[in-house]
C-alpha cells in the first residue's frame, strides 16, 4: 500500500489529472487557512472552497481512476503518488501566502475553472460531462467570491493595496503554464473530452483583464517564464506539501480509515 | 420591580424570553458570558481538529473534517450573532477572548497528537458537548435556544461521524491503527469528563442559572448520563477505558467511575494546559494578521458609500 | 521498512533515547537556518552546532539500538518511530521561531547538555562515557556560542530586546520538563548510566540565571505548565515535523541510501 | 605606463599579484565581478540542496549534506574576503546581488525536486564546477588563486560523496530510486554543461580574461573535457545521458555531443529560469529578517568599545 503507485501515461488519464490534482492541491492550500482567516466569515468561505475542490477532486480522480485500467481508487491516486507524477499546474502548490495571495490565486484558478468545466460539461465522456455540470457552479461562485475580495483589497488602504500588487508579482506569471498546451491537449481535443487548455486562454484574459480593471490594477506585461507542474516537473514546495498530506498513508501501510 | 415579577413570571411559565424584553441585568450578564464563551469555543476548537486537515488520510476523511471545522465556525457566527442580540458587538466579545479575559472551554488546551484524536474529539468530546448542549435548546432566552437547536444537530452528526471513524480503525484496521485509537482515548477520556465542569457542590454559578432557566440539569447529572453513554458506545468500539474503577452499580443503575483528578483541571483553567498559550496566540495572531484585511474591507465599503451618495 | 518499529520499554533505552532524540530533533530545527540565517557567519554557526547534535544523536541512538536488543541501527530508531514512540523534550521541537528564539533555545539546550555530558563523562556504561568524552566540548562551545548572542541581542537595540524578552515568554516554561524525573531517571541514577535530569537543576538554574544577569534580562517566576515530550506526549508541531523527516523512509520501503 | 608594463611583465612570468600591488583599473574590477559572482554562487548554490537537508533519508547522508551545504558557506566567506582585499565591501556585494545587478551561476535556478537531485548536483554540478575552477588555483591574483585551492579541494570531496550517493542507490538500491536517478540525470545533465558558459565564439570577456591569466582554459575546451569525464562516470552509474548524439569520436579523441538548446540558457539568465525569482527572493528575505540581528551586534559592539574608553 505505502510503496509509490504507477499511472497510465495515456492522454485521457492525463488530462483528468491535471484536473483532479489542481483542484486537491489547491484545496489542500485553501484549508491551511481554516481557523486562521482574517474574519470568521472567510474561515467558512474559504473551507467551503477547499470542500467544493475536494469533492471535485474526488470525482475527477475517481473517474481517472476507472479510465486508468489498473483499478485506483481516488485515494490511491491521491496520495500514493510520487511528486513527479502529480499533474497540477504549480500555480496552486505555491505557498499560501498572505489573503491578498489567496485571493488573487483563487481569482485566477476559479476564473480558469468556469471557463474549463463550462466546456466540459459537454464533454463525450458523459461522466466528466456530470461532474462538471456541478462543478461550474461550484466555480462561478469561487469566482465572485475572489473578484469581490480582489476588487476590495486592490481599492481598500494603501497597505491593501500594496499586497495585492506584491501578489501579482508573485502569481502573475504563473498564469501561462495553464495554458501551454501539448499532446494530452491535442488528445482531449481531437476526442472530444474537453478543450485544448489554451484555447481557453483568450476568455481568461478578458475576464481577468476586466476584473484587474475593476480594481485599478494593471495586468504585467507577459514574460518568458513557463512553469511545467502539470508535466510533473513541480516547484520545491510541493515535496513538503506532499509529505504532509501523504505520511498517514505512508506511514501505515495496509491501514483502513 | 414590576418588570423583574413579570419577567420572572414568563420564565416560571416556560416563555422565551426575547431581545427586545426587558431583562435583568444579571441574567443579561450571565447569558453574554456563557453563550461568548460558547462562540469563543467553537472558534478556539476549530484549531485541534484543523491541525490534521492537511493530513487526513483520506479524501472521504478530509471532507468530512473540512466540513466539521466548516461547521464550527458556523456555530461561532450563531453564537456570537446571539450574543450580539445582548447589546455586546461581536468585536467586544474577540478582544476580551485575546486579552484572556474571557474563557473558552478547557478542553481545547489539549493538543490532537495522532490522527485518531479527531474521531476521539468527535465521539468523547462532541458527545460531552451534547450532553451539555442539549438542554440549552430549552433555555430561557430565545435566540440562544434556537442557536443552540441548529448547533446541537450537526453536534450529533459530528459525534456520529467520529464514532464512526474510530469504528473503522477498531474492525477493519491493523493493530497499528487500533494501538492508536486506544492511544488517543487514554488521552481524551478524562479530560471529557471533566467537560461538564466542576462538581455541583463547587459550581457557585449553578443555582441562579438553574432559577433562571439558562441552565437546566447539574453538572453532575450530566456527567453521570455521559460516563454511563460512554462506557457502552466504547464496548461497542472494543477499546478500554482508562478508568480501573469503572463498574456498573445495580442499586444507582448507573456506571460508578474513578476520582477525577480536579487540580489537573483547575491547572488547564488556570493556563498551565499543554496548549493555552498556544491556542490563544493561534487566535490572536489571525485576528492581527487579518487586521489589514478588515481595514481595507471597511475603507471599501466606506468610498462605496462615499460615491454612492456623491452619485445620488 | 517502512511500518513503524517498536521499541522496548527498558529504562535504559529510554534513558539513552531522551538524550539522542533531543539532539536530533534540535539539529533538525536549526538545519532550517542553513542558507537563510543572517549572518554568513551564522549560516555556518548553525550548520556546525546541527553537525555535531546529528553526530551526538547516531552515536547514542546506535548505542540505544544495541542495548535495546531487536537490532535496530540509528536510521531505523530515527525515521521508523511512531511520534508518540520520540522522546525528544518538547522545547527542541518548537518552530524555529526568530533568531531570538533559537539563540535562546540553544542557551537552554547546550548548557543542559553541557551539564548532562559531563556527568555522563564518568557513567558506568563505558560506550556512553566516552560518546560524552567528546560531546562535552560540542556542548561547551555551543552554550558560549549561544550566550555571547543573548547578551549580544539583549543589549543591543530596542527591537532586539523586545525579541529576546518575547522568545522568554514563548521558551522558559519549557525548561522544568528538563528536570521532571521520573522511573527512568532512578534507573539511570541507581544504575550509575547517568543523573537523575533534575539533579542537573540547581547548576543549570545558576548558569541561566548568571546568563540572563549579564543580558540584564529577568528570569521568569515558575509556573505550574509541565511539557511531557520525553515521555512521548509532544506538542503539534512533532507530527509537522516528522512527516517532513521521516518522508523518503516512509515513500520507498526497502530504500538503500 | 611603467606600472602597467612592470604588472604585465609579473602576469607574463605567472608571479602572484597581491592586494597591495598595482593593478590596472579594468582587472580589478574583473576580478572583483568575477569573485563576488563566484561567492554568490556558493551562497545561493546553498538554497537548492539545503531544502533537502530535512529530508535527508539517512543520518549519514544529513550528515554529510550539512557539511557540505555549510563548507558551500565557508567558500562564500573566504571569495568575499578575497573580494575584499580589492577594495569592495562584503556589503556592497551583498547589494549587488540583492539588486540584481550581479550574478550567480546559473544552474542554481533550477529546483531540487527528489533526494536523487542532491546527488546529481555532487556529481554534475561540482564537476563541473571543479573543471572551470581547477585552473583558477593558477590564476594571476594571489589571494584568489589560494582562496580556490583550498575550495577546489573540498569540492572535490563534495563531488565523489554525490557520485557515491547517486552509485548506492543504482547498485543496492530499489527500482523506484533508480528510476529516481535517472530522472535527476535527464534534468541535471544539460544545465550541467551548461555551466562553462556560451561557446569560446560568444563569449566577450574570453580573451582578455586569458591575457591577465584570470582565465586560463577556454569556454569550450573545458565543456568538452567535462562531458569525456561524466559520459564515463555515467557508465559506472548505469545511467543513460540524455543525449541521443553523445559518440566517442575516435579522430578527435573526444565524445561528441548534440546540440546545446542555448535559448534556455539565456532565458534562465534573463530571469525566466524555474526558480530565479524564489532563488533571489529567499536571499534577500534572509537578509532583510537578519537587519534587526546585524544592528543588534553592532549597536553592541558599539557599547562595549564606549564602556571599555570610558574604563580608560
Amino acid at each position: 500500500m505505502q510503496a509509490s503507485i504507477q499511472v497510465s501515461q495515456a492522454p485521457a488519464v492525463q488530462y483528468l489529472l491535471r484536473i483532479g490534482d489542481t483542484a486537491l492541491i489547491l484545496a489542500q492550500r485553501l484549508a491551511e487557512w481554516s481557523g486562521h482567516a482574517p474574519v470568521l466569515e472567510e474561515d467558512i468561505a474559504l473551507s467551503n472552497m477547499a470542500l467544493d475542490l475536494v469533492g471535485q477532486a474526488r470525482a475527477v480522480l475517481t473517474h481517472a481512476g476507472q479510465l486508468e485500467g489498473s483499478g485506483y481508487d481516488e485515494d490511491q491516486l491521491a496520495f500514493l503518488r510520487d511528486e513527479r507524477d502529480y499533474r497540477n499546474v504549480t500555480l496552486v502548490e505555491l505557498p499560501r501566502g498572505d489573503f491578498a495571495v489567496t485571493v488573487l490565486r483563487n481569482a485566477m484558478v476559479a476564473t480558469f475553472f468556469k471557463l474549463l468545466w463550462t466546456q466540459l460539461a459537454t464533454s463525450s465522456d458523459a461522466e466528466l460531462a456530470g461532474i462538471a455540470g456541478k462543478a461550474v457552479k461550484e466555480a462561478r461562485y469561487h469566482q465572485q467570491h475572489a473578484a469581490d475580495w480582489l476588487v476590495r483589497l486592490a481599492d481598500g488602504t494603501d497597505e491593501s493595496r500594496r499586497r495585492v500588487e506584491k501578489a501579482v508579482m508573485q502569481l502573475w506569471h504563473y498564469n501561462t503554464e495553464l495554458f501551454a498546451d501539448d499532446a494530452v491537449d491535442e488528445h482531449a481535443h481531437a476526442t472530444g473530452l474537453g478543450p485544448r487548455w489554451g484555447d481557453l486562454k483568450e476568455a481568461w484574459t478578458a475576464e481577468m483583464t476586466e476584473l484587474f480593471a475593476a480594481g485599478g490594477l494593471t495586468v504585467p506585461a507577459e514574460v518568458a517564464f513557463l512553469a511545467t507542474g502539470k508535466r510533473g516537473t513541480h516547484s520545491e514546495h510541493m515535496g513538503f506539501l506532499l509529505a504532509e498530506m501523504q505520511h498517514l498513508q505512508r506511514a501505515f501501510p495496509g491501514g483502513v480509515w | 420591580m414590576i418588570l423583574e415579577d413579570r419577567f420572572e413570571a414568563r420564565i416560571g411559565e416556560g416563555d422565551f424570553i426575547e431581545a427586545k424584553d426587558w431583562m435583568p441585568d444579571h441574567y443579561r450578564k450571565t447569558l453574554v458570558r456563557q453563550i461568548s464563551q460558547h462562540a469563543h469555543s467553537e472558534i478556539v476548537g476549530m484549531l485541534p481538529e484543523g491541525n490534521w486537515l492537511t493530513r487526513a488520510p483520506t479524501l472521504k476523511r478530509k471532507t468530512i473534517l473540512l466540513a466539521k471545522v466548516q461547521d464550527e465556525a458556523g456555530h461561532g457566527l450563531y453564537l456570537y450573532s446571539a450574543a450580539e442580540t445582548l447589546g455586546t458587538s461581536r468585536d467586544q466579545m474577540l478582544e476580551a477572548l485575546h486579552s484572556g479575559k474571557a474563557k473558552y472551554s478547557s478542553i481545547f488546551n489539549y493538543p490532537t497528537l495522532t490522527w485518531a484524536d479527531v474521531g476521539a474529539i468527535g465521539w468523547l468530546v462532541d458527545g460531552a458537548a451534547i450532553m451539555n448542549q442539549v438542554p440549552i435548546c430549552r433555555c430561557s432566552y430565545g435566540p440562544y435556544a434556537r442557536a443552540m437547536i441548529r448547533i446541537c444537530r450537526e453536534e450529533s452528526f459530528h459525534q456520529r461521524q467520529g464514532f464512526e471513524s474510530l469504528l473503522t480503525m477498531m474492525q477493519k484496521g491493523t493493530q497499528a491503527q487500533k494501538d492508536m485509537v486506544q492511544d488517543a482515548v487514554n488521552r481524551w477520556w478524562w479530560p471529557s469528563i471533566m467537560m461538564f465542569g466542576p462538581p455541583d457542590d463547587q459550581s457557585p454559578n449553578t443555582a441562579q442559572s438553574m432559577r433562571w432557566g439558562i441552565k437546566r440539569v447539574s453538572n453532575d447529572e450530566l456527567r453521570q448520563k455521559f460516563v454511563d453513554a460512554a462506557v457502552e458506545q466504547a464496548k461497542v468500539l472494543g477499546v478500554i477505558p482508562p478508568d480501573p474503577d469503572l463498574k456498573w452499580n445495580e442499586d444507582r443503575q448507573h456506571y460508578d467511575f474513578g476520582t477525577i483528578d480536579w487540580a489537573e483541571f483547575f491547572q488547564v483553567i488556570a493556563g498551565n494546559g499543554p496548549c493555552n498559550r498556544e491556542r490563544l496566540a493561534a487566535r490572536v495572531d489571525a485576528w492581527d494578521d487579518g487586521a489589514w484585511v478588515r481595514e481595507a474591507a471597511l475603507a471599501h465599503a466606506r468610498k462605496q458609500e462615499q460615491a454612492h451618495k456623491e452619485a445620488a
